[in-house]
């Protein structure tokens, strides 16, 4: 049971490469914008996963405030782009 | 792969990037003329320096300070020892992190005025004391 | 039960690993940012509901918490993604394919058309 | 420790460093923002994985929301494009 936990920590790990590669190439900011949100959802994931293979129940407090508050950041930019704030 | 080539591994990686952020950041500083690009420079650099403190004082295989448990048997008798990593850096880069955001949010404001002001915020251009 | 608990924790993050790894597929390979943004943000939100259901089903005692962080990510996912859509709308960004109906324009030019209306 | 972590630590290595070459080097300084976003995400799990999650905590609020908030309230009130050097 604990390779399969390895493993999915590897196809994840994959899953953030791909969308940095997207940020890197973006030829607009809307495309990092985009990659930016993959990735900070990707990271809750990868947070719970952690905690479970630490075994601290502590531990997925730090998940719940990504979930919570990461999307602040990426919703003021937006507001940036489309001219309000 | 052994223990041993992970942990090098795990150590090289923590101390050289947070070393080549430090060094990323000072570049910034030195280099650019943007009063943003500065600040962000100086936002970078900060980043490394805390990743270095916590990295300094973690221990192999520790579990987190303050909410571990000992494991005691029935007679009260102490049956294995739980490693800690160091909990003084994790509560001097608390701090750390929140001074940066003051340092940055104070600098922001300045860097506004100054633009209100020169309508420019090349540090070539502003070269008078005078607001 | 222990063992049925796990098999269903097996097979969903299972699932929540393919999603979050075909939306990072998508994201690099779609042409413009309104056919990335249908990639990247619907595939991530399924692909990390499934795997927050799968660790739930794995350890039971955590099950409130996780399901806390399943409503937020519900809530607040497609928030971002319809403000970066409404964001690169506005700001300019034409679709890379032929577009065949924008009803956001639309809706637009019927509103500034009721205002001209009221102002005469 | 075990192996995945590893290659997960040493791809953020490369993610924090890549990203803070591009933030410095580009003109457009919300793209340099959102690099800037885009460490901090990255220095929040790795705290995690060095074991403080209150650092990760305090990380995850200023470095992802408030930082971002700060430098795209001050470029909405300057410039957004970095001017060319002669």
């Amino acid at each position: 049971m604990e390779l399969f936990f390895e493993i999915i920590l590897g196809v994840v790990s994959l899953a953030l490469i791909l969308s940095f590669i997207r940020f890197i190439k973006g030829p607009t900011a809307s495309d990092r914008v985009v990659a930016l949100d993959t990735m900070s959802v990707t990271f809750i994931s990868v947070l719970v996963l952690l905690g479970h293979m630490f075994n601290r129940f502590i531990y997925i407090d730090v998940s719940l405030v990504y979930a919570v508050l990461g999307f602040i950041g990426v919703l003021i930019i937006a507001r940036y782009l489309e001219g309000g704030i | 792969m052994t223990e041993e080539l992970m942990q090098q591994i795990l150590k090289i990686s923590f101390y050289g990037a947070s070393l080549a952020l430090i060094l990323i950041g000072l570049y910034g500083v030195l280099t650019k003329k943007n009063l943003i690009k500065i600040l962000l420079s100086m936002a970078i650099a900060e980043s490394g320096l805390n990743l270095l403190f916590v990295a300094i004082g973690y221990i192999m295989n520790g579990t987190a300070p303050i909410f571990s448990t000992a494991v005691l048997d029935e007679n009260n008798q102490l049956l294995e020892t739980v490693t800690m990593v160091d909990p003084i850096p994790q509560a001097l880069v608390l701090t750390a992190i929140v001074i940066g955001l003051g340092v940055t949010a104070v600098g922001l404001a300045l860097v506004i005025r100054l633009y209100k002001h020169h309508n420019t915020i090349n540090i070539d251009e502003i070269r008078n004391l005078k607001w | 039960m222990e063992t049925i608990l796990e098999i269903l924790g097996v097979i969903f993050i299972s699932i929540g690993a393919a999603f979050l790894l075909l939306g990072s597929i998508g994201i690099l390979r779609m042409p413009d940012v309104y056919s990335r943004l249908q990639a990247g943000t619907k595939a991530s939100t399924l692909g990390t509901l499934g795997m927050l259901l799968g660790i739930g089903f794995f350890e039971p005692a955590w099950f409130l918490k996780i399901f806390i962080i399943m409503i937020f990510v519900i809530l607040s996912n497609p928030i971002s993604s319809h403000s970066i859509a409404r964001g690169s709308c506005r700001s300019g960004i034409k679709p890379k394919l032929k577009e065949t109906v924008n009803a956001y324009r639309d809706a637009m030019e019927s509103c500034e058309e009721s205002i001209k209306k009221d102002d005469k | 420790m075990n192996i995945f972590t590893v290659i997960l630590v040493v791809i953020g290595a490369i993610f924090m460093i890549v990203a803070a070459i591009y933030a410095i080097s580009r003109k457009d300084l919300l793209v340099a923002t959102i690099a800037t976003s885009i460490i901090s995400l990255v220095l929040s799990v790795f705290f995690f994985i060095l074991q403080a999650p209150d650092v990760a905590l305090t990380e995850a609020t200023i470095g992802v929301a408030l930082t971002t908030i700060i430098f795209v309230v001050t470029i909405r009130n300057t410039k957004r494009h970095e001017e060319e050097e002669e």
